[in-house]
């Protein structure tokens, strides 16, 4: 049971990310890395490193996202692959 | 481009590979990676250091000079972003002003404005979108809690997943929260630049300074047990109470640090307005 | 072949971060636009850390923290048993790693902006037009 | 006392939080704190010198913890010999760059020298630090104020450098931490000399040999060795003057000395010479970025970027030195390292000067330009002179070691190389003195012409540094077989 769950997360894991650089849109992309850092920060927990996994949830899904989106909102959505 | 960056990118992937076989078996407890260094850490933490949560021991304790760097590497990137993007030149652009009884909105041109004093109007960006009732709301009953919380996680980052690092993020990410719910020069209203900035570079000199006390007391740098001889508490137990300063250290810094880095970028350096 | 692929099956979790760590690669390398190329480079600092906390893991242990600890004085009262807990180390020094990737993050972002300002896209190809144009 | 170690990064650190407070309150005490924090750090590191002279190597256990457990600093005759380097240099630019940097940041400026500092320490942990992961955060922490510093320079070409920089730096700091992390899962240690001691009953491992692979690149991104070379000369070309005279000096020497630190001290001789049969490929590879280093430099038309070429080939120099596998070749690329470091500085603070009259560093806008500034020229010459590798110039003794190196491993490659590289750098040099002493103003200047016979010498406190690291150029020639006496030969055996 336990397998299915990592195998679920791992699966998603690799298509937030194949999707984060290949959507034509780059606030999607500032989400899609968000979801990506969220499932990664889950994989982190069930490995139990629990403290790598609270760092990676308030900053690779929180603050970095942000980031992102502050910088697209500053630039432009616009990308050409 | 492309060929050559996937045969870069192949070049590397085989290259893991090949060495991935000569790794020892997932999850082995006699790896030489938990069998050489770590164990001491795990059998001598609460001895050594009276802390129960480890990682929070080795790295507050046994590599904290590491987690010194650390704190100065993001000190380092909330100074490259003002260094970067911070201007002084107010653009002659056109202001917004919005008379609060009548609703209705008055357009400035050249860079003057009304004097702040008159209650009657209040500024708004120049991408207005009208206040939303309930995401004020929300987030103005959220974000005490939220502080409540990243405090909660600094001060119990001895015993519970935690610590400096996280806490900061949090409370900072509080600060964004207020910033994006409302707008920027609100959040810059309750700490200005100047407090930001003097309080990142405060947070690390607090951890920093608790190295060099430890040096002057006569050990070597950050070696907390030295600190009993001007607090009444026992060698053992002060290196909790002194990873416990250099985390509120780390906090405090990593929270003006990651407002300093989000309001640069939201107004590009203006700090006026922004997302 | 087949005992190397068993190989591969008995430790996916290595090869996840190599097929991680070749997406952020190839995003970096390849791609075109600079805020893609970022979230490439985030991609790729997350595969290595990944790759550390695997470092780490053990099979039937817990978290990193010491049980029953509370209100222990005497170190003698708890018998800690190694293999019982995760190596705490590669968490410790990838802590430092996420920090260090925010930092960059920031920096970069920071950059990017910047370059924003000065030519009006993100897009390398037309920066590089822009700056031919600007030269000639 | 055994705390000199940790002095020499915490008090330009604390200079550095000192300092940013100061921006916040008092300006004014900006510089004079930047500048207190060096000169302690330069006085700490000289003390090191000596003691370690004296007495052998000196270490350092952070937090009280005895390695492998803690972190450790261990210095010893190398490190502090580039400790000295890297203060001095980085103290003297300071002082010489102070006009530059109020004139180019202006209200900025107090923002400017926290990050100087920065990358100071950074610099000086990096080669002072005993631990590996260490040296990534350290590493880190410099490249990202190089990051900051690059980019505050030309408007419109420094970020788009600083933000290639940014991408590949981190491609090459995230492979040196790969690298870490596979001597960690095979040896389970961290400390230097503790994985040193724990490798030679794997050195028959894959992983062990992908490790290496991707520690040594890693190195070879930060410091632009040839194929690797791209982010730099656009970095170090629109960098502001005073960050990339400091920059363009240490940065790639600090990485060059990771490298040998990562050779002698963590794999060790026998697994890089004898196990590894790599030598012949990277000597040629360095043979590769010393020709490919001049060529490129000869194609150059900013004076500036012509110089960042030919670090590009003197790290060619470096690597394919300490890659022949015998003493001469190491003691040449050690020694290389201190004058590697002089000459590019002296030549970057002359091309400083020369940035005062405001004219831009293209080759044809140095017309007459030694008779309106003869000092800083006598200078350039000097350091130009030093580059070829004339005799009394420090240059010369550093050559004459690799060469020797080179005929000992039989390697005439290298030979030809650095003779052709040298040969490339007389005419890049000669060009030079020739369009700046000989060629006559163009008859549409006129007026310019008139106004070439005064002198506008650049003010005294960017020429006072500039004469000082000239005289040095020789002093260092001069005392170069003391140096190699007393601190590289007995590092080496």
């Amino acid at each position: 049971m336990n397998w299915l769950i990592d195998l679920f997360i791992l699966t998603l894991v690799i298509v937030c990310a194949i999707a984060a650089i290949s959507v034509r849109d780059l606030l999607s992309t500032a989400i899609l890395f968000g979801a990506y850092s969220f499932m990664m920060c889950l994989l982190w927990a069930i490995m139990g490193a629990v403290d790598v996994a609270f760092t990676e949830a308030s900053v690779g899904a929180g603050v970095s996202t942000v980031f992102f989106v502050a910088a697209v909102f500053r630039t432009t959505r616009r990308t050409k692959d | 481009m492309r060929y050559i960056g996937l045969f870069i990118v192949i070049l590397c992937g085989a290259l893991l590979l090949y060495a991935t076989q000569d790794f020892p078996a997932w999850g082995d407890p006699n790896s030489p990676a938990s069998s050489h260094v770590s164990p001491h850490y795990i059998q001598k933490s609460i001895e050594e250091t009276s802390v129960p949560n480890l990682v929070t021991s080795v790295l507050a304790d046994y590599r904290s000079f590491d987690t010194m760097f650390e704190t100065t590497v993001i000190f380092c990137a909330g100074l490259a972003c003002l260094l970067l993007l911070r201007t002084f030149i107010q653009e002659r652009g056109n202001w917004y002003y919005r008379h609060i009884p009548t609703e209705v909105t008055l357009h400035i041109k050249d860079a003057r404005r009304i004097p702040k004093d008159i209650k009657d109007f209040e500024r708004i960006d120049t991408l207005w979108v009208p206040y939303d009732l309930i995401i004020k709301t929300v987030c103005r009953i959220c974000i005490p809690f939220i502080q409540l919380f990243a405090f909660y996680v600094v001060a119990h980052g001895d015993f519970s997943p935690g610590g400096g690092f996280q806490g900061g993020v949090i409370f900072g990410a509080s600060l964004i929260l207020l910033a994006i719910a409302f707008d920027l020069r609100t959040a810059i209203e309750r700490l200005d630049e100047f407090k930001l900035g003097v309080l990142s570079a405060l947070g690390v000199f607090l951890y920093a300074g608790i190295g060099m006390l430890c040096m002057i007391l006569g050990g070597s740098f950050l070696d907390y047990s030295q600190l009993s001889k001007i607090f009444p508490v026992d060698p053992v137990h002060i290196r909790a109470l002194g990873m416990l300063g250099v985390e509120i250290g780390v906090g405090i810094s990593v929270m003006a640090v990651m407002a300093i880095i989000y309001i640069n970028i939201a107004s590009e350096g203006r700090q006026d307005e922004g997302l | 072949m087949h005992e190397f692929f068993m190989e591969i099956v008995d430790k996916y979790n290595y090869w996840l971060y190599i097929i991680l760590m070749m997406i952020g690669l190839y995003a970096m390398i390849v791609k075109n636009n600079l805020i893609k190329k970022l979230v490439g480079m985030n991609i790729f600092q997350t595969a290595i850390i990944l790759f550390y906390i695997s470092i780490g893991y053990k099979e039937d242990a817990t978290l990193p923290i010491i049980v029953n600890a509370h209100g222990v004085h005497s170190p003698e009262e708890l018998a800690i048993n190694t293999a019982e807990y995760i190596n705490p180390l590669p968490h410790v020094l990838m802590l430092t790693a996420i920090v260090v990737s925010v930092a960059t993050l920031g920096v970069a972002l920071a950059l990017s902006v910047k370059v924003y300002q000065q030519y009006k896209t993100l897009e390398e190809d037309e920066i590089r037009m822009r700056i031919r144009e600007s030269s000639l | 006392m055994s705390a000199y170690p940790a002095l020499v990064i915490t008090i330009p650190l604390l200079a550095t939080f000192v300092g940013t407070g100061c921006y916040w309150l008092n300006r004014k005490l900006c510089y004079p704190v930047a500048l207190l924090g060096l000169a302690g750090s330069l006085y700490t590191s000289v003390c090191l010198l000596i003691k370690v002279m004296a007495k052998g190597s000196i270490g350092h256990y952070h937090a009280g913890w005895t390695p492998p457990w803690g972190i450790e600093y261990r210095v010893d005759l190398l490190n502090s010999f580039v400790l000295v380097i890297i203060g001095s240099v980085a103290l003297i630019n300071l002082v010489a760059s102070y006009l530059n940097i109020e004139q180019e940041m202006s209200e900025k400026s107090g923002i400017f020298y926290p990050l100087y500092l920065l990358f100071v320490t950074g610099l000086s942990g990096v080669v002072i630090t005993g631990d590996l992961f260490n040296l990534y955060v350290l590493l880190e922490v410099t490249s990202l104020s190089a990051y900051a510093l690059i980019a505050m320079g030309s408007k419109d070409r420094a970020p788009l450098a600083s933000l290639n920089y940014v991408f590949i730096g981190v491609i090459g700091a995230s492979f040196f931490l790969l690298g870490t992390g596979y001597l960690y899962i095979m040896t389970g240690s961290l400390n230097m000399v503790n994985v040193g001691a724990l490798l030679p009953e794997l050195y028959s491992s894959q992983a062990i040999l992908v490790g290496f692979v991707f520690c040594i690149i890693g190195v070879w991104i930060k410091m632009a060795f040839f194929p690797l070379h791209v982010w730099l000369p656009n970095a170090y070309t629109y960098a502001p003057i005073a960050a990339s005279r400091v920059i363009a000096p240490l940065m790639t020497k600090a990485m060059v000395y990771v490298m040998i630190r990562l050779m002698l001290t963590v794999f060790r001789p026998e697994y890089i010479y004898a196990v590894l049969d790599l030598q012949n490929v990277i000597v040629w590879l360095s043979c590769l970025a010393i020709v490919a280093g001049a060529v490129m430099a000869l194609a150059q038309k900013n004076v500036m970027k012509m110089l960042t070429y030919i670090i590009v080939s003197e790290i060619g120099y470096m690597v394919g030195g300490a890659w022949l596998g015998n003493q001469a070749g190491m003691t040449g690329s050690v020694l290389h390292i201190l004058n590697d470091a002089l000459m590019t500085f002296c030549l970057f603070l002359a091309v400083g000067n020369i940035g005062v009259l405001g004219k831009g560093f293209r080759l044809d806008s140095l017309q007459g330009i030694f008779q309106k500034m003869p000092v800083t020229m006598a200078c350039f010459v000097l350091g130009g002179l030093s580059i070829i590798g004339v005799p009394p110039t420090c240059g010369f003794f550093s050559k004459w070691y690799l060469l020797n190196g080179a005929i000992q491993a039989g390697h005439y490659a290298f030979l030809v190389a650095l003779l052709l590289s040298s040969l490339v750098n007389v005419i890049l040099f000669f060009r030079i003195f020739e369009i700046g002493f000989f060629e006559p103003m163009s008859h549409g200047h006129t007026y310019a012409h008139q106004s070439g016979g005064a002198i506008q010498e650049a003010p005294i406190s960017m020429l006072v540094p500039l004469i000082l690291v000239s005289f040095g150029l020789l002093v260092v020639g001069l005392y170069s077989g003391l140096i190699v006496q007393q601190i590289i030969v007995p590092f080496l055996t």
